[in-house]
């Protein structure tokens, strides 16, 4: 079948900005920037039809290294604002990125909320177990006896969040987890997280350079997920109950109702106006 | 006093009683009998933090002119029962000349309402109802309220029609034999009513509209062209959402119940990034979680609209009563300079209007706005003109709207800085007019910088765009002439346009100036409209005189004005603004 | 300009280098080696976005009077490297009396410095670093900057050990001995490098503390008593959260990393209503999601601190710079009628000294109190001299603290109306002192009303012991007398005073009032320090002139004061005061 | 044995203030305030050393009616505030109440959070699956399809928040589940949340007469929850997938580590200003 008219084929260094990251030499986040790139030119999506939101930390930055649309909000809030986009474009393709503490600390209700609300999204969050931007405070992730931070001298004392679990737990229709250091795998999985119809979660393990040096173990420790993708409720809950965090791949998978807005046209504000005439 | 009733103080009618007495329902009623019978009318409410077994009451004034607000005292007090009166009998101002009905079978009239020398009718209403098959005491009561203020039965049926239809026959029948026998009983009870000054019908019907504050600012949503709305329920907004949610689809658009107001202003935000006009409604503790939002809105230039229907405060405050004191935090709540469009409703009927303007104002300014109404304007309704096409626009006007940047525009700096400061816009699916919208310090490019002199050219652009605009005429309306000034905003314009003209009325020339805009002030304007008045009150219903204060540090108000402010949550009323014109006088001619 | 720098100008030295040169680290050892020597200094630092490996620079003023901000210009321009200096060339001010220092192998000095005149001289030290075992650039041309300007090498030995002695002796050992070789070199270069003025040791070295304004800040927060800190990171507040962590735990106390802003402030006020004095710190972004919070704190009169380390806005504005530009949310951010203190520390050593006061005012008045502190002050560390005692309390003053209810209360009603509006309270724990806390309007008894005479009492009870408090005179810092007065407020007051001295030491009698307390503002006070002034001018660091405008409002300047507001990101400058002094003068003689 | 100073007995009225609900005749919440006090009550704890700490909503407004201590703070916020409180006066009984709006939407993140962090608490939620206060939206419990709120005419169309499966996923060490129409076993629940060291949820159906008069429903959907309270995660969550949200009983209950301040004073600011001396 030939195209009608033919457009060039998009590469993925068209799909990079000229921006500088402020990253870290190391940092993992320039594999989640090279496997988005990738991704969106293995889809070919329009760059004008794709649009990149975050929040505020070092993953937040991703959206103006990508050469799309882009909103870096405010902290915690980019589920929302890429919520509103949606509802209110969705013929665009909103990919949402951020960081561990962006996503599930200050942000995490909106994480709840987003599962369950399944609108078609796909959020990547770069977990580090650190803040990385504001100089190495525990998150979230952060394991409870991290001493490294001088906030929680002794370690958080908290137990981890564990993001595949409540996402299960919140009703996400999509779970899956890449590695930064995998980075044709990750690309695979963004592929399919983009595909996915409904709010898609990807975790990425990306290392922080500079505040988690320990974190280049995580190359030994990432192993790929056993199972097939389940769709079953049961079945994944029984497996992230055995999950120990560093299996790779699409951890759950299953059809459902997408939230969409109703863009029908039946009346004009006049119309309304009617109706006070009483 | 007397003097000052030169001005037609129309009719006064509170019915109380307990929640469940049906004292609403029938105010409600007794409004759309009113405005069938060609009279204008307001309706306020007043009700206690229970949900359900609490007090209620309604407040009616109606006559043949717009009614603005409350008037000094009621003519007539309506009591279904007395159970609870002593929650709101501040509300009940009675004067030597009101009269109170009440039930045959009640108790004596509550002391805490007493030494007014009010004149008590009982009347056999409950004896009425018990006759009638699912007879209502309040539709009795009603029906006689309305036969002793002389409209036409014909009014009342269309009232209850209007009212209750949706409800359906087995509600509507029997409410109509109450109210028909009430008004047969009321005709011949020899009392001498208030009845409304000049009497009969005024205008032709079909030209009124029937609504609330927060339903005309639904509709000055959608007039304004929004179409995207995202919130969390509060009191006293609401209803606004309520009134919107099933509408924005009709016109193709969407409502989206957010987990919070940390959600809610973000998804606007995003919303208008996709090139659809977004707003929110919100009231005081949900106002203060979108200030961070609203910075970003600000920062980013994204047009978003707050509605915010204020409510008693600090913290939860009173969030069933009104008061004007979120006027501090909408104009100066945002962390660093962001400056921002700040907008007051001055009626129900100008709730429409203001947050049609608002939301006009935000898309052509890529800026945020707070548009102010509170739960007086918003939980009360009126019987109103219907607004014009245009209702701030010249005919030579250009619409006021969003500037979308040319596609041809090869070198497209979404933050340029412009001569008028407005950066041509472009949105999602335009080709090469990709940029990221950032909250973080930018160039004209939107590439983060931290160099003063990017910082300083976007904040001065940023400012620019909103001091430089012309805003035309409607950032206040002005009443009458005269070395006195009577200076307000928002909800309190009623009142003051009622004491200005019955000062008026009295021989005493006086301008009244309601500001609708208030950030950024039209400062040469508001000077001029000023200029040489001897006398100047700046009215608000605050503790802080937030406005006095605000006009203060703009540099506005001479030396010799003076402020009445005070909090809610009892509505201000024309006669304590004449108290005050009048305290103020020897002050300072001393 | 001469006459001006008859005030002693200390030396002003810049060392900048990309991000893992050593800039920042080479300043701390100066910094410690110069107050080891006896001198005071100041040295704030410059960062850029990037995490790692961005610019950075040290810039350090020192001399043997409190130094309390940057000078016009510095004196000597130390490079380690070229690479990044493009990113803060704006912050650099040079003289054509300035020498610049660069490594002999380096690129020409680049054009973006350029235009000022000053000598360069190219220095050898890459070549002596590479000739030591771990040899380190800063190190070499730290000790040649030590031998120019005349210091003694132990203190440049005192000044590694005490800035890396933690570090361990492999760090150490290296870095002593590339200063030492840098010393040795230095010495005999055979320039006239601008010295100390008064040269040699001035004071006895004990008594001097080393410190930045967050730490400065903890440690007000400690002695005031604070006990409990919820907080979540966020630049540039967090390194005063890092310093209190370890040691709220030595004290008995704890610090609570929370999930948000949201939750920190609710969690203080939680630990405040449990009796345990506590506070949160954060910068703008995260007091806009507090100013619910507070507002809860200010209505249910629970005492709490938020100090706010300020940095470049509106949104996420420039997290790394400073800027004074939260006043007006500070002031004005809650909803409804909220009073609440806002103070805002004068300088560093004033950190300790006002966020105490703070803590202290809190406790007693019960309420929320803002401390207002910035980057150049949170992140700069400086020589001081230690803080007294009682830094605000005459011997004769009650300390301040919360008021307790006696036990034996039987009527203990927990929001009564006292005369000082202070209500004793009750805590957790105290038998028959059982009370819900409310941010609910309440009457005297706690429970929740919608009357309109309890929120009357409440409202005014609220605002009542603010306004009728003494807060003495520590609600200013005053220097100096004249008919001409500089009017400053938070870390504007360093420069303020500098350019007062200037301008007094130059003949031209000026007086500098520098306000710490900002809300309630001691109107009289005020007025009674600006009486008569001829010329007054209101200095601050952001775009909106926000506390010109807030002096407006109430009423205090005369309508010839004006106003020098420039935003950030540069540091303010006592030349450019100086310079805005001259210009005012004419038009205001006009 | 015999108290070595006789303190009279408490009765369950003595927890009661004299302040008059504001809730609806019929209201759940009605039987929340009964079973804390006769909860109270069985413990025997002293009035003065248990603080009610709740945001706003009908079922914030409990505080008020307890003759304790007590804090009605904001919406969505009691958990930290009673964190707080907890962490500074780890002495006192800390009891948290709250509706489903203010505890899963507004309140979702602190919830997460209060989980993991294991503060010795009982939280208790009084669930209508309803605004109640703000008259009647749909709340994160409610169903997909109910269509009763103007707000959202066709129903939410959000997965429904799954209050015990949220709380077990994010850590919870107690987790329980009551109903307001089985009042004494509201009140051994009760008591056993608060015996329980650490953070103890217990989710109570609270019917909302006024705006869910369907939930009469609930008298016939309840069960006495068939298995014995899990104390294995595993089981929990195979539990968790097949609940109904209808059984009543302990759903999991487990020793974890207790988030605990170190209040050991070792030092005086005199000592830490010494360190600045150099
Ligand atoms: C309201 C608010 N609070 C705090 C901050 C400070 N802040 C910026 S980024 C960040 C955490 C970033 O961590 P994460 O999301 O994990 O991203 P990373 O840097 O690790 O990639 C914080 C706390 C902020 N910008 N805004
Ligand atoms: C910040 C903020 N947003 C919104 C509100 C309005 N509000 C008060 S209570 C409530 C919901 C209450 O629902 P729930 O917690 O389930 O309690 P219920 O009344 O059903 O017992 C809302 C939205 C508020 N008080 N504060
Ligand atoms: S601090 Fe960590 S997360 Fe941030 S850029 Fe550096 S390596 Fe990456
Ligand atoms: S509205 Fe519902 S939850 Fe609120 S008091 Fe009434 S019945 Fe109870
Ligand atoms: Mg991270
Ligand atoms: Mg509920």
């Amino acid at each position: 079948m030939n195209a009608p008219c033919e457009t060039p084929t998009r590469r993925a260094k068209d799909y990079r900005s000229a921006i500088a990251p402020v990253w870290c030499p190391g940092c993992g986040h320039f594999a989640v920037l090279s496997a988005v790139t990738k991704a969106l030119a293995h889809l070919q999506l329009g760059q004008e039809r794709v649009a990149m939101v975050s929040g505020i930390g070092c993953s937040s930055r991703l959206p103006a290294y990508v050469e799309t649309y882009g909103f870096h909000g405010i902290h915690g809030r980019a589920l929302p604002l890429a919520s509103g986009l949606k509802a209110a474009r969705p013929d665009l393709t909103v990919i949402v990125t951020g960081g561990d503490g962006d996503g599930f600390s200050i942000g995490g209700n909106h994480f709840l909320h987003a599962c369950r609300r399944n609108m078609d999204l796909t959020y990547i969050v770069m977990d580090n177990a650190v803040y990385g931007m504001t100089k190495g405070q525990a998150s979230p992730t952060t394991e409870a006896d991290w001493r490294r931070s001088k906030l929680t001298p002794h370690g958080s004392g908290l137990r981890p969040f564990l993001p595949a679990t409540i996402a299960f737990a919140a009703g996400a229709s999509f779970i899956a987890r890449g590695f930064a250091g995998d980075p044709s795998g990750l690309t695979t999985l963004l592929v399919a997280a983009i595909e996915h119809p409904g709010f898609a979660f990807l975790q990425v393990l990306s290392p922080c350079q500079t505040f988690r040096p320990e974190q280049k173990d995580w190359k030994q420790k990432v192993h790929a997920s056993t199972v097939e993708p389940a769709s079953d409720p049961i079945e994944a809950a029984r497996f992230l109950q055995s999950d120990d965090g560093f299996a790779l791949g699409v951890l759950y998978a299953r059809r459902l109702p997408v939230w969409q807005p109703r863009n029908q046209v039946s009346a004009t504000p006049a119309d309304l106006e009617a109706a006070f005439l009483r | 006093m007397n003097e000052r009733l030169t001005h037609d103080p129309g009719t006064a009618i509170a019915i109380i009683g307990s929640g469940g007495s049906g004292a609403v329902t029938a105010g409600l009623i007794l409004l759309a009998a009113v405005g069938h019978t060609g009279y204008y009318g307001l309706l306020g409410r007043s009700a206690g933090p229970q949900i359900r077994g609490g007090e209620s009451a309604a407040m009616l004034r109606f006559g043949p002119h717009p009614v603005e607000c409350m008037g000094d005292h009621f003519d007539l007090l309506v009591a279904l029962d007395w159970d609870t009166v002593g929650r709101f009998a501040d509300e009940l101002p009675l004067a030597c000349t009101s009269m109170i009905l009440t039930d045959a079978r009640h108790d004596e009239v509550p002391a805490v309402l007493g030494g007014h020398g009010a004149s008590v009718h009982a009347l056999p209403w409950r004896d009425l109802a018990s006759t009638l098959p699912e007879g209502r005491v309040n539709m009795v009561a009603l029906g006689s309220v309305g036969a002793l203020l002389g409209l036409p039965f014909e009014a009342l049926e269309a009232g209850v029609r209007a009212t209750l239809g949706e409800k359906g026959e087995r509600i509507l029948a029997p409410s109509l034999a109450g109210v028909r026998a009430g008004y047969a009983s009321g005709v011949d009870l020899g009392l001498n009513p208030p009845r409304v000054s000049g009497g009969g019908a005024a205008a032709p019907v079909a030209a009124r509209w029937n609504l609330s504050g927060n339903e005309a600012a639904g509709l000055g949503a959608v007039r304004g062209g929004v179409r995207f709305v995202a919130a969390y329920p509060i009191t006293p907004a609401s209803e606004m959402l309520e009134w919107l949610a099933p509408r924005l689809e009709l016109l193709g658009g969407s409502l989206l119940q957010a987990e919070d107001e940390l959600a809610s202003v973000n998804m606007i935000i995003g919303a208008s990034f996709g090139g659809v006009p977004s707003l929110t409604a919100t009231s005081g503790p949900g106002l203060s979680l979108m200030m961070e939002g609203l910075g970003l809105a600000v920062a980013s230039e994204t047009p978003v609209v707050v509605v915010n229907v204020q409510r008693g405060g600090p913290s939860t405050g009173i969030p069933t009563k009104s008061e004007q004191s979120d006027l501090n935090i909408a104009l100066h709540g945002l962390h660093g300079d962001a400056p921002h469009l700040v907008l007051a409703a001055l009626g129900i009927r100008d709730c429409a209007a203001t947050v049609e303007w608002g939301v006009r104002l935000a898309e052509h300014l890529q800026t945020a706005a707070i548009v102010l109404s509170d739960q007086i304007l918003g939980q009360s309704r009126a019987i109103v003109d219907p607004l014009t096409d245009q209702p701030f626009g010249g005919a030579g006007q250009a619409p006021l709207q969003r500037v979308i940047a040319p596609l041809a525009d090869s070198d497209h700096r979404r933050y340029r800085s412009t001569a008028t400061g407005i950066s041509p816009m472009t949105l999602p699916g335009m080709p090469g007019g990709m940029y990221t919208a950032d909250g973080l310090e930018h160039n004209e490019a939107g590439t983060p910088s931290s160099r003063a002199a990017d910082h300083l050219e976007q904040l001065e652009k940023r400012l620019r765009k909103l001091t430089d605009f012309d805003y035309g005429s409607a950032w206040a309306e002005i009443r009458g002439e005269g070395e006195r000034v009577l200076l307000t905003w928002g909800s309190a314009a009623g009142a003051v346009f009622e004491a200005a003209a019955r000062l008026r009325a009295a021989g005493s020339p006086t301008k009244a100036i309601a500001l609708r805009l208030l950030a950024p002030l039209p400062r040469a304007a508001l000077l001029d409209a000023l200029g040489g008045a001897s006398q100047i009150l700046v009215v608000e219903q605050n503790q802080g005189a937030q406005c006095f204060a605000y006009l203060h540090s703009l540099r506005v108000l001479p030396g010799h004005a003076s402020s009445y402010a005070r909090p809610g949550p009892l509505p201000l009323r024309p006669g304590e603004i004449l108290d005050a014109v009048e305290r103020d006088q020897p002050t300072r001619e001393a």
